[in-house]
């Protein structure tokens, strides 16, 4: 019998996305001490130790360095199969990257699992290894337009739109999602600005966004430039009515240490709130585990890769083997349901092209220095504040 | 038969200044022609323009019988004006030989046969001992030496030699002088610049003295050094007393 | 005439021949994938930078913008593959001569420029194609584009795990890399090139047309970079705007023949057998660590070498081969 | 369009455009005047934007007043760097240029992997400065104060260094040495002590503007790449060997950014620039105002 | 006043010169000949300090320089004007001129240096603005040496600084030099124009191939026959 499974992290753990990854080998950690060590947590495989249908094997981790290039996260994605025999892989942040991961994964039938990508794409390619818990762009942005369509019902002012997006996979995939459901559902589009990632200015961004003064504002940023965006915001003196983010940056414990002050009741969409502690104990425990380890409150990255632990190992327990097709058959059968999970997800069960489809995102506002959920209803624990202050 | 070489009316400026001013010279087939002056006089200069450097601000330049005023320098390299530069201009990380064989490529589109010739010119001006060394390696006067072993490689038929004799013990000179009679023996007309009169005199058929940007006097070189307005413009009177 | 410069040619050609022999029996004992895929991208890089090398090593003209290059190969022949269905071969051709026609369209005003002003000028070409490809929607924009992968083809070029046929590739690309330089060192357009590069006004007036050198350089340069380009997106199957023509691939072009003595022959495949090893090695081994210190280790070991052999590591073979 | 967008446009690209050329001011010296590449400028303004950021953190000293200790700094790693690396690089017989390059590029990398290994690659600002997000508003026209003040040390960094260049005795040996390293000691010149002197100022221009972006720029250790290439293109534009094209540059990239912005999608702005840059030196090879 | 004893220099394991041993007295013209290739330059590179010595001393004053960085020894008061010039192209002539005198450039008195260098070549006045590269090759010579002057040497060496120069200026560069020793400074001269170096020399040294082959006063050494042959042209 294996008296250890290991499992691969293709994560950036050198250059701009490094921050990312390097608190996602925190998550995982964490994961695996609750998975490795006798628990009293509600999620499989917490309580016992180690994985019970491989006789007690513990779970190791090996970690890759993919510098966020599609290329290098391909090789090392091999490197981990061949070499360190991984039986599965989890990944990867960008979603680029995600494309070749699991196009190694799929020739070596090893399965993968993207904790954190949300390009709408990946899971569409007919990839029989692919695997996503977690929701996508469409499933956030039609949240955040449900959520909308709710507050117009409500009375609040929210019929013009302004987008920011960054022009990477993630920005261009959330624009094209949020300007179909805009397009649907009757919202009217006032701006639509696309701006190159990590520029070292905004200010033109937001002239034009001050000029739109939309009653949403909309970004699609990753933290270095939701900081720019909203300083600049700030300097050139424009405030939005609302602000509706798609998660990312404005998820980030960096984004409110620098800027928190200047965004008292901003909305961002997730798929993790603390509040669940409320109903459900164990987040919060769980959520103490974490900090201990990396000095941050789970958000919305760690937590569904935190969750993607989980799961993964949970299969491999039921495959009773490391072997790739059987990992994959017990993921396909996979059936949790959301109490099992740190996540309001209403359970996670994979359909045919390994997409989660009861994945629920939720939307939180920022108020007070911490992250209420406003919506939707059955886990919200506070009304929305609109406009913001 | 026409001239080789003809400046006519050539003049330039740089800014203010006239380096030229209406040149009209002409250097006849297979003469060994002097142009000597004062510094700063625009010998270099006018090497430059007939070697097609720049364009002359006005007036024309003649060779073998045709307009090459507009020429670029390459293409009158391959009609057969083949030039020496005053500050030599070696290429430095290349081998001596490897130097020698792009002034070959002119003529030898054969790589064996662009080879050959290098290696014949070599012999012919006595680098052939130093034909593997960098140009960089090279001292100074070696280094002129090569300046004229690359003219010589692409076959000209009019040689522009800017000074390339000066640094040189009086015998080592007369080895110099030597080898320009030898160039001439092959048919090449060739026009120099040489401040050293003792190398001149004797070597040239006809001299022609710039002055100011002008040409002062031209004629034998016996008659060019008697004459009062070349001692006071060049030579000083050390030269008007052995004159 | 001239014997010993004939016997060294030979000399040169044979030992390239006896090393591509024994780089190609290497795979048959060697397995693993992972140092497999290591020898391939050695000797992809290898001959991109043999590539560069002629541009920039011999004709002197410093190209930081290669990717350019690069990206358009690899672009033409997915996207001809992709929309049109046109097969990998021929893609990588048509990749090859359209770069080569961009290079001469692009270079007519750029080789006027001196020194840094042409480095910059290419810089900020490459990054205009990188911007308006990044933007493009048909191109397939950020996402990038994919190559439907369909079992293995020898018509398509496609193995789904069998690296032998991509290595041999790889090989290939490199020993005609090399053999065009070797060739092209004893012609005239090698001369030509490095008389440009010490002085061109000596150049000129020794009848070499400055201009069309530089053209030619550029135009085999960039053909043999897109080639690369298209067996990268092959190798692959997937490209986006920021993974083949960012700025950073153009530095690691230029780096191996640096390393290893630009405007040398041996120079770039030299510095590609240490420096891709060694990129690899460090990111993967001690790269997990999240700490940078792999950054660390391979940036200083880069800036080791560029100090202990500022003529390249080739000085270490021979004094001649640093200067040539 | 309105007219209060192009003028704000206008203003904030001018401003903006004054601060791409106090970051540019020390590249100016290091790249411009002295001919050797530094690829590792980025990561000299990082490092800069962390000893500010540490300053404040740990000593609530406000980059106002840290600006001169982080200049210091960088002062100390600008000669430093000359000496124990780019000194050696430059012995090299052929392509200095290239193996400064590499040798810098080595150097860079380092300093991010120390950056990531000593500071984290978390993502840090300094929320509450002086200046930090205060801004001043003129007739509709909004003016941030970071950097408008970034803009007077510019001009004050500009002036400095042209009256150092073209009034000192130490500017004159500076270009001296640049035209020929090895002909100096003919005169007395100890061309180390000139290439480290110039490093240093370098590096310090680089301090204040990194002391500066601090109030209001995010850092982590690769936020030096946003910056490198618009700072190169800005000397280049401005063209080599001149302080006030470098000056120029600056304004002229600020303002073309901003404009792009207008008629382009800002995706594309900087494809703006470099087609400035790119006309300019088609039309004037030596860029706006160089001399070499 | 400068000794150099047995000094042997090598590029890159080639001997050019081999113990070789000369005096300089103040207040001397001393000139140093022999043919292409002898070593003369390299003896004066020795000296400078362009070159380091494999073995031997040169002491100037008393003080050691073998081994001293090339800008200290030039700062006891050796000025070298090098064969190939070595001006600094793209700058003025002014600023030429002006860098010369960077070792005193506290002090107020830069123009006395000035005076002689415009009073000598009269032609550097007037091209003042002229960068240097852009100079005819005369003009550069004058340069070089106007510029070697700013710097107030007491040993100026001159390496062939009548190459180049027009002959009516030959002799006017040869007046200059007894003018310079005249006015105070000692001078170490190499020439290949023998016969009118002479003419102002005290004293002489010949080289071959490395070596000092003959040594003394100029009236002997022009009287020798073998000289008279080799290197007279006689
Ligand atoms: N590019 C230029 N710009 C400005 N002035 C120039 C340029 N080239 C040459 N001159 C000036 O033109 C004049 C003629 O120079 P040229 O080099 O032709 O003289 P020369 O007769 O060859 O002198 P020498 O015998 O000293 O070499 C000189 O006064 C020189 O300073
Ligand atoms: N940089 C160098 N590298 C290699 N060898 C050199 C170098 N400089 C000089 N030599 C060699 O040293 C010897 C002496 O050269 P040096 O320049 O001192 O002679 P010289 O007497 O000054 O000759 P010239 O009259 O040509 O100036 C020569 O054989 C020369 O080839
Ligand atoms: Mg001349
Ligand atoms: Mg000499």
């Amino acid at each position: 019998q294996t008296s250890e499974v290991v499992i691969g992290a293709t994560y950036p753990l050198s250059g701009s996305g490094a921050q990312v990854g390097v608190d996602a080998q925190r998550a995982f950690e964490t994961a695996i001490d609750i998975i490795n060590n006798d628990q009293e947590f509600d999620l499989p495989l917490a309580k016992g130790v180690g994985l019970p249908g491989l006789g007690g094997a513990k779970i190791r981790i090996v970690y890759a360095d993919t510098q966020g290039d599609p290329q290098k996260g391909r090789a090392e994605a091999e490197r981990l199969i061949t070499q360190e025999k991984v039986c599965a892989i989890l990944g990867s942040y960008q979603s680029a990257v995600a494309v070749t991961i699991s196009q190694i994964c799929e020739r070596y039938q090893t399965p993968f699992m993207s904790a954190d990508n949300s390009s709408p794409s990946l899971h569409r390619r007919g990839l029989k290894y692919y695997f996503r818990a977690s929701p996508h762009d469409e499933m956030f942005s039609a949240g955040m337009f449900d959520f909308l369509d709710a507050m117009k019902k409500k009375g609040a002012k929210a019929n013009t739109l302004a987008l920011f997006h960054e022009d990477t996979i993630f920005g261009t995939d959330s624009a094209n999602a949020q300007t179909k459901l805009a397009n649907e559902r009757g919202y009217k589009i006032v701006a639509d600005i696309k701006y190159r990632a990590n520029s070292p200015s905004l200010s033109a961004e937001v002239q034009q966004l001050k000029a739109a003064n939309a009653d949403v504002l909309m970004p699609s940023s990753y933290t270095t430039d939701g900081i720019l965006l909203v300083k600049t915001m700030a300097e050139l003196g424009y405030k939005p009515n609302a602000i509706v983010a798609q998660a990312a940056g404005f998820s980030e414990k960096a984004l409110y240490d620098a800027v928190g002050d200047k965004l008292e009741g901003a909305i961002t969409r997730g798929s993790f709130s603390l509040d669940l502690a409320a109903k459900r104990p164990m987040v919060g425990k769980i959520n103490d585990l974490f900090k201990a380890k990396s000095g941050k409150d789970l958000n919305d990255n760690t937590s569904r890769q935190f969750m993607a632990m989980i799961i993964m190992a949970d299969a491999i327990n039921r495959a009773k083997s490391t072997d790739g097709e059987k990992i994959r058959d017990a993921l396909a059968a996979t059936e949790m349901s959301g109490e099992q999970t740190i996540m309001p997800w209403k359970r996670v069960k994979f359909d045919e092209m390994g997409q989660n489809n009861d994945a629920d995102p939720v939307l939180l506002q920022y108020i007070g220095g911490k992250f209420v959920t406003i919506f939707p209803t059955q886990a919200a624990v506070a009304d929305a504040v609109w406009p913001m202050k | 038969m026409t001239a080789l070489l003809e400046t006519r009316g050539v003049w330039q400026r740089f800014g203010g200044l006239v380096a030229n001013s209406d040149v009209s010279i002409s250097v006849g087939r297979g003469e060994i022609v002097g142009l000597i002056g004062p510094n700063g006089a625009g010998k270099s200069t006018l090497f430059n323009l007939i070697a097609g450097v720049l364009p002359p601000t006005q007036g024309s330049i003649w060779f073998d019988g045709e307009d090459v005023t507009k020429m670029p320098a390459a293409e009158r390299c391959q009609r057969g004006v083949g030039r020496t530069f005053q500050v030599v201009k070696s290429f430095e990380t290349m081998s001596v030989i490897d130097n020698v064989i792009v002034g070959a490529l002119v003529r030898n589109t054969v790589m064996r046969e662009a080879r050959r010739k290098a290696h014949e010119v070599l012999e012919f001006t006595g680098l052939a001992a130093r034909a593997d060394v960098l140009a960089s390696d090279l001292v100074p006067a070696e280094k002129r030496r090569l300046e004229v072993a690359r003219a010589l490689a692409t076959e000209p038929k009019l040689l522009l030699l800017d000074e390339v004799l000066t640094g040189l013990t009086p015998t080592e000179a007369q080895t110099g002088v030597a080898l320009v009679r030898k160039v001439r023996e092959t048919g090449i007309t060739v026009l120099m610049v040489e401040h050293v009169m003792e190398i001149v005199m004797p070597l040239v058929d006809r001299a022609i003295v710039l002055d100011l940007g002008k040409v002062l006097v031209e004629g034998k070189p016996a008659d060019v050094v008697r004459d009062p307005k070349v001692i006071s413009a060049y030579l000083g009177d050390r030269h008007a007393q052995s004159a | 005439m001239d014997k010993s410069f004939t016997e060294r040619r030979r000399r040169e050609l044979l030992v390239a021949a006896s090393l591509a022999v024994a780089a190609a029996l290497v795979p048959l004992f060697v397995k693993n994938p992972n140092v497999q895929n290591i020898m391939i991208l050695t000797l992809m890089f290898g001959a991109l930078s043999q590539s560069w090398n002629i541009l920039s090593g011999y004709c002197g003209q410093i190209s930081l913008g290669h990717a350019l290059y690069f990206g358009l190969g690899a672009y033409v022949t997915t996207l001809l593959f992709v929309k049109f269905g046109v097969l990998p071969w021929f893609g990588m051709i048509a990749g090859g001569i359209f770069c080569a026609l961009i290079a001469m369209a692009l270079g007519y005003p750029c080789f006027r420029l001196g020194g840094h002003y042409f480095a910059i000028a290419t810089i900020v070409i490459a990054e205009i194609g990188l911007l308006l490809i990044q933007n493009w929607e048909w191109a397939g924009a950020a996402l990038g584009i994919e190559m439907p992968v369909r079992g293995d083809s020898w018509l398509k070029f496609q193995f789904a795990r069998s690296k032998l046929p991509y290595f041999y590739f790889a090989l290939a690309l490199a020993c005609v890399a090399w053999f065009v330089t070797w060739w092209l060192e004893d012609s005239k357009w090698g001369y030509w090139w490095r008389a440009v590069k010490d002085n061109p006004d000596a150049a000129q007036s020794l009848g070499v047309v400055v201009f069309d050198s530089k053209m030619g350089a550029a135009a085999v340069s960039a053909f043999l970079v897109a080639v690369g380009g298209s067996f990268y997106a092959m190798y692959v199957s997937y490209i986006d705007p920021g993974s083949v023509m960012g700025f950073q691939f153009s530095l690691l072009m230029a780096l191996p023949a640096v390393l290893g003595g630009i405007g040398t022959l041996w120079g770039p495949l030299l510095g590609a057998v240490i420096l891709i090893p060694l990129t690899e090695l460090t990111r993967s081994y001690i790269g997990g660590s999240g700490r940078g210190v792999d950054l660390i280790v391979y940036g200083t070991l880069i800036v080791l070498i560029a100090l202990a052999r500022p003529e390249g590591l080739i000085g270490l073979f021979s004094r001649k081969g640093a200067t040539r | 369009m309105t007219a209060e967008t192009i003028i704000q446009s206008l203003a904030s690209g001018l401003l903006m455009g004054l601060l791409y050329g106090l970051i540019a001011v020390g590249l100016a010296l290091i790249f411009g005047l002295m001919d050797v590449v530094n690829f590792a400028h980025g990561e000299f303004l990082m490092l800069a934007m962390y000893v500010t950021f540490f300053l404040f953190t740990f000593f609530a000293i406000d980059p106002l007043l840290s600006a001169p200790l982080a200049a210091a700094a960088l002062f100390v790693l600008g000669a430093a760097v000359y000496l124990l690396i780019v000194r050696f690089a430059m012995r090299a017989k052929a392509n200095v240029g290239m193996v400064q390059i590499f040798a810098t590029f080595g150097l860079a990398i380092v300093m991010r992997g120390l950056a990531q290994l000593l500071f984290t690659a978390d993502y840090r600002s300094v929320p509450h400065s002086w200046l930090g997000g205060k801004t001043v508003s003129v007739a509709g026209i909004f003016l941030p104060q970071p950097q408008l003040f970034g803009a007077l040390v510019a001009i004050a960094a500009f002036g400095g260094l042209y009256f150092f260049i073209n009034r000192t005795d130490f500017g004159r040996a500076l270009e001296a040495t640049r035209e020929d390293p090895g002909a100096v000691a003919l005169v007395g010149i100890d061309k180390n002590r000139v290439f480290a002197l110039g490093w240093g100022i370098g590096g310090a221009l680089v301090g204040l503007a990194g002391a500066i972006m601090a109030t209001f720029f995010y850092i982590y250790p690769d936020v030096g790449a946003s910056f490198a290439l618009i700072a190169y293109v800005t000397v280049a534009l401005g063209g080599f060997g001149s302080v006030f094209g470098a000056f120029a540059g600056g304004i002229v990239v600020g303002l073309v950014e901003a404009t792009t912005a207008l008629v382009l999608p800002p995706s594309l702005k900087s494809v703006g620039i470099y087609a400035v840059y790119l006309l300019v030196v088609f039309v004037r090879p030596r860029g706006l105002f160089g001399s070499m | 006043m400068l000794k150099v004893h047995e000094v042997t220099t090598a590029y890159q394991g080639l001997v050019a010169i081999s113990s070789v041993s000369i005096d300089v007295e103040k207040g001397e013209i001393v000139c140093v000949a022999g043919a292409n290739g002898a070593g003369k330059s390299t003896l004066l590179k020795s000296i400078a300090g362009a070159e380091r010595p494999r073995s031997g001393t040169v002491t100037f004053d008393g003080k050691r320089l073998d081994g001293m960085a090339q800008h200290l020894i030039t700062a006891t008061g050796i000025a070298y004007v090098p064969e190939n010039r070595r001006l600094f192209p793209r700058l003025s002539v002014r600023d030429n001129l002006r860098l010369g005198s960077y070792l005193y450039r506290g002090e107020a008195d830069r123009e006395g240096p000035l005076d002689l260098v415009f009073t000598l070549f009269p032609r550097l006045s007037e091209r003042l603005e002229q960068r240097a590269e852009t100079l005819s090759g005369g003009e550069q010579q004058m340069l070089a040496i106007g510029r070697a002057l700013m710097t107030r040497p007491r040993l100026l060496m001159l390496d062939e600084p009548s190459q180049g120069i027009m002959p009516k200026l030959v002799d006017e560069i040869f007046q200059a030099v007894k003018r310079i020793r005249d006015a105070g400074m000692t001078v170490l001269i190499v020439e290949q124009r023998m016969a009118e170096c002479l003419e102002i020399a005290d004293r002489a040294y010949i080289l071959q191939t490395g070596r000092v082959l003959m040594q003394g006063a100029s009236a002997e050494i022009r009287g020798n026959p073998d000289v008279r042959k080799a290197y007279l042209g006689l």
